[in-house]
């Protein structure tokens, strides 16, 4: 269970003098996100999603207010336990962050090396969830923006974390590619129950897989309602068949 | 005997002559270049253990880095100016205490590795500070979110990724250090540049300075060369 | 003083240490040494040349005791250096001297120099001092006084035909001789060679040859006397050494002992 | 009016010796755009959109077949013809590609330039099109993307050329901006009566607002069809009401 | 007189001592100083006239850049090559015959802006062409569909977007310079690097040695300084 209690966030803005000062990201949130949901952060770019995001494994730390995770706050540890507790919040970021200069096999290995653990089989079997066990080897110049997205997704699955944290998976993704992906964060649910925090701008993404969703509107949390699934999709054999059924 | 022939014979006595003075020079100039090669080896070395630590290290105490300590900083950094502007032959003469009480000896070649190690260190962290800077922030993030240690973030994010530039710079300095070693003649080091200063400037054997030159140039661009492709070969960014 | 000086002497008189290191600058000095190495060899003696491309280190060397002797330098140069550095060098024996003196590619006789000419002078302090001297030596300026051979430019008093100078590398002098508005080079007889002359071609030289000028073969005063540096002074002043000069160098230089 | 005539384009492929060879982004296109039309391109990642758009002003020359853009085959022309012609064809880039040390003024005013003209009055016309004047004097990196977009725009149109390309112009944004950058591109075509060319993967946007378009599948044409205009959206007063009723 | 006496005296006596030496020299070092200016000045002019030119030629003419050009890219690098890995001393010495064609002398502190002006443009013309190539591809291709030409495109497109690396690498050839400049006392060209070798090192006034060396120092910094600052100023690409 993730809670936000009261969090207040301010940045610093990076101007120079004259225009510079304070940019409140976040005012006054109180929230709760249960274990095993599927949980839709939406908003306006700028509204502040991405520092929500970034609360909850302690990339930001809050100005004022209290983040708890499964009941710590991460605030308060020292920051050897801190690393500790983020190597059990997975996190999928929006541009991949894949290593370039690593194969897929290599990426998806990092956490546990961080570790000091050798799991082959582990690494291998997490490929073969996002179904690139086949790419294993090449490095990730070579992947399509969707390959790229399901090996970042295996790499913040392979340490088993109780928490999926994934900052707009799926923005720089063409449809096909973002169906791909969100196909996979769906099974990651089911399969794996793990709690997924899901900030996207895309509405239709969050609509089609959320249980939950945060509105979030300069700052303030306006809304949390829960999303009614849409009518599935019909399923065709191409991009280019459907596109020709949708246009005309 | 005609001009002709006289001409003829002028150019042929010419290339005799620089056969002749080449191979009576062939065991000086192999020792000046097997010379050359331990400075340079040595003041590599000396970049690696010591330039790369010391460019991390301004890198992750910059002002916006990792771990931002404006004093550490503000230390090497210094370091890395003054090196850079003191004049090297001055440089080398106001060391002389200092590698002596360090090697036992301030003349020869090893001992005049001790002042080129000192600029290639210099120099080398100024590179590996400018590189890891082109380090996308977002793999810094990443390391972060995955929990990784301080040492862990250098060994297993940001070495990997800046390894090819890394590898470029540190040509770099090398192609440096062969123009720096060219003074280290005053403390009695040799190498080619000073063998070529020797015979081409001070006794005017100008066929062993431009053989000796030649040489040298070739020298970098076989460095720059295998600089450049083994960087390439390392660089998976961008097919 | 130094104790490193002080061991490898004692070292060569027990007979265990018979290397010799001559600290010595560029040809012919470290020619001469060379031949010295090889009738020192004949006594059981290893003469190690040590070159150094710099008109101080032989003497840094020598005091810090890393070397043995020295060879490249007149005698005032080396008290100049005592005297700065509190160090106890001893000229042992002069070996050989050149005639130095100013050339000129365009006129005969200094007379003919205009004023306001341009004068080509060596830019390291020792031979800028000398070149200076020989000037003062023939009313060509006057130095201010008690300076001898160690003036610099800024103690040039008088100057009545306004001579402009220029400074350069000891060994760019010949280079200055070809220039076009340079009336005045000085130079060594070895350098001014390569643009074929002799100092037969001088239109001034050094008048007063006291040998005050003649390279030295120098070492710390402490050892001046140790079986080392007398071998080596033996060697330096041998028959082969005279003969070495004398017919490689007869036109530019003049043996001394 | 633009068409292509069998048209084929082949890259070397950019991989090693070993991946090395042929890659064929068009095959065989026979394509006609009418004047004044809004005409969209579609298809998914690497069917071969750009380099269908980039034919057209020549920033890349046909392997086969001809490109006529009214009448005139580009390939035909000598460099400096060519430079003229395609000055009288403006392109808006996925990215903006709006110069950074330029504010949004000099990056308008600069097509101008390169022409030796110096029209401050109908730069001030093209922002206020766009309705960016206020913020002339900006540089780029103040702007949001929306923002910056509008400016790519003005800068596309400040020559009064007969055709816009558009490659993916409203990918890099978010729906907010989208919205934003397709009301202009509208306005353009009835105000400028201008040939727009728009290449998306995004099928909502070209259905939104294209007369045709063209549906690419692996560098073939699979399709021209005529787009029919989906229901007008409702007017919402911000994202985040909008957010709230569309996911609930 | 006890020996604490002596000591102060002996501390307050050298303090005299360095005062009364530097202000002795305190013309000359002016001197130096000036021409260190001058030299300086000239290699940068030419930096700037022929480098950035010469640079920008090779950003265009190489192999994947906007007009390749084989040969004229092979014979420009070859020169940067060239000129980078001769020892300089013998660089200089090389180019007397030249600069005495060229200026009518080849000697004094103008003659010796010639070979400065040489390395001065072969290393800025490797600074530009690099950060040249740090200018994103689409600038040249916005370039491109604008009907830009190649004129256009490097003073309308490339140099304003990378003014500010220009600006930097400028800084660091400058300051390369100045260590270069510290050898031209060979062919008569003075400066403050040459001053502090000759009143210094080799006459042993070491006090006018360190106040050089310092003024040296500081003179890098402030370079340092002056190009940092202002290339972060031209900068519009970041807030
Ligand atoms: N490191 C920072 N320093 C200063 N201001 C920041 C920083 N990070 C974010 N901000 C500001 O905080 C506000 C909220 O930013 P945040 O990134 O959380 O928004 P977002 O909803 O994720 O937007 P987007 O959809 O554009 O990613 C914005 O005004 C942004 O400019
Ligand atoms: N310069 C190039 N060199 C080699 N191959 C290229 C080049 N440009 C494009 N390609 C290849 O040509 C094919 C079509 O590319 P194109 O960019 O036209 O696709 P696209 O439909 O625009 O895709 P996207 O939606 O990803 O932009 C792809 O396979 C691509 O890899
Ligand atoms: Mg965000
Ligand atoms: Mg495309």
């Amino acid at each position: 269970m993730i809670e936000l209690q009261q969090v207040t966030k301010s940045y610093r803005s990076r101007g120079t003098g004259r225009r510079g000062g304070e940019v409140h990201a976040l005012r006054g949130i109180d929230l709760t996100i249960r274990d095993e949901e599927m949980f839709g952060v939406v908003g306006e770019s700028g509204s502040g999603k991405s520092s929500l995001l970034r609360l909850i494994n302690h990339l930001e730390a809050p100005t004022s207010g209290r983040v708890l995770v499964d009941g710590v706050d991460l605030a308060r540890l020292s920051p050897r336990a801190r690393r500790a507790q983020r190597r059990r919040i997975g996190m999928v970021f929006q541009q991949f962050n894949l290593l370039a200069n690593k194969t897929a096999f290599d990426n998806v290995a990092l956490p546990l090396r961080l570790q000091r653990r050798r799991e082959r089989e582990r690494v291998m079997q997490m490929l073969d969830f996002v179904n690139m066990a086949d790419r294993a080897h090449q490095h990730p110049s070579l992947l399509s923006g969707g390959e790229k997205q399901r090996v970042a997704i295996a790499r913040a699955l392979v340490t088993d974390p109780g928490i999926l944290l994934c900052d707009e998976p799926t923005s720089a993704l063409d449809d096909h590619h973002t169906e791909e992906v969100m196909d996979i964060l769906g099974q990651v649910r089911r399969e794996l129950r793990t709690t997924i925090v899901l900030v996207s701008h895309e509405l239709d993404v969050v609509k089609a897989s959320c249980d939950r969703a945060a509105v979030l509107e300069r700052g303030r949390l306006t809304a949390v309602t829960d999303v009614v699934a849409p009518p599935p999709r019909e399923a065709y054999s191409s991009y280019a068949e459907r596109a020709q059924r949708y246009l005309a | 005997m005609s001009g002709q022939e006289a001409a003829g014979q002028g150019v042929l006595g010419r290339l005799d002559e620089l056969g002749a003075s080449l191979s009576a020079y062939r065991g000086e100039m192999l020792q000046s270049i097997a010379e050359t090669g331990v400075m340079l080896g040595n003041s590599l070395l000396a970049a690696v253990l010591l330039g790369l630590p010391m460019g991390t290290w301004m890198y992750l105490s910059r002002k916006n880095g990792p771990q931002p300590r404006t004093g550490v900083y503000a230390l090497l950094n210094g370091y890395v100016n003054v090196v850079r502007s003191v004049p090297f032959l001055l440089f080398v003469v106001a060391l002389i205490p200092f590698t002596r009480w360090m090697l036992g000896t301030s003349f020869g070649t090893t001992a005049a590795s001790v002042p080129l190690a000192f600029v290639a260190v210099a120099l080398y962290a100024r590179w590996v500070e400018q590189t890891l800077l082109d380090v996308p922030r977002q793999t810094v993030e990443l390391a972060d979110s995955l929990g990784a240690s301080t040492l862990q973030l250098v060994t297993r994010f940001l070495y990997p990724e800046a390894r090819s530039g890394l590898v470029l710079s540190l040509t770099t300095v090398t192609i440096s250090m062969v123009s720096y070693s060219t003074i280290m003649g005053v403390v009695g080091g040799g190498g080619v540049g000073d063998f070529a200063i020797r015979y081409g400037y001070q006794t005017y054997e100008y066929e062993v300075m431009y053989a000796t030159i030649l040489i040298m140039i070739v020298v970098v661009m076989a460095i720059q060369g295998l600089g450049t492709w083994t960087s390439r070969r390392i660089d998976r960014r961008l097919r | 003083a130094s104790d490193a000086g002080g061991s490898a002497g004692e070292a060569g008189e027990t007979g265990e240490d018979t290397t010799i290191r001559v600290a010595s600058h560029m040809t012919p000095m470290t020619d001469v040494v060379e031949v010295a190495a090889d009738v020192a060899a004949e006594d059981g003696w290893t003469v190690e040349l040590v070159q150094v491309n710099d008109n101080v280190q032989y003497n840094r060397l020598l005091a810090d005791g890393e070397v043995d002797a020295n060879f490249a330098q007149h005698e005032p140069y080396m008290e100049a250096f005592n005297a700065e550095h509190d160090a106890e060098l001893q000229a042992l024996a002069p070996i050989y001297d050149a005639k130095v003196g100013f050339y000129s590619r365009d006129y005969d006789d200094v007379a003919e120099v205009p004023d306001g000419a341009k004068v080509a002078i060596p830019n390291d302090a020792s031979n800028e001092g000398r070149a200076l001297a020989i000037l003062d030596e023939h009313g060509l300026i006057s130095l201010a006084d008690g300076v001898g051979f160690e003036g610099r430019i800024a103690d040039v008093e008088e100057n009545p035909h306004d001579l402009e100078w220029v400074q350069v590398d000891l060994l760019n002098l010949s280079s200055a001789y070809e220039e076009d508005d340079v009336a005045l080079v000085y130079n060594y007889p070895t350098y001014i060679a390569r643009v074929g002359l002799t100092p037969e071609d001088a239109v001034l030289l050094e008048e007063t040859v006291d040998q005050r000028f003649a390279i030295q073969l120098v070492s710390r005063a402490e050892d001046a006397e140790s079986e080392k540096i007398q071998a080596l002074e033996r060697a330096m002043t041998s028959d082969e050494v005279r003969d070495f000069l004398v017919e490689e160098h007869s036109e530019t230089l003049l043996p001394s002992f």
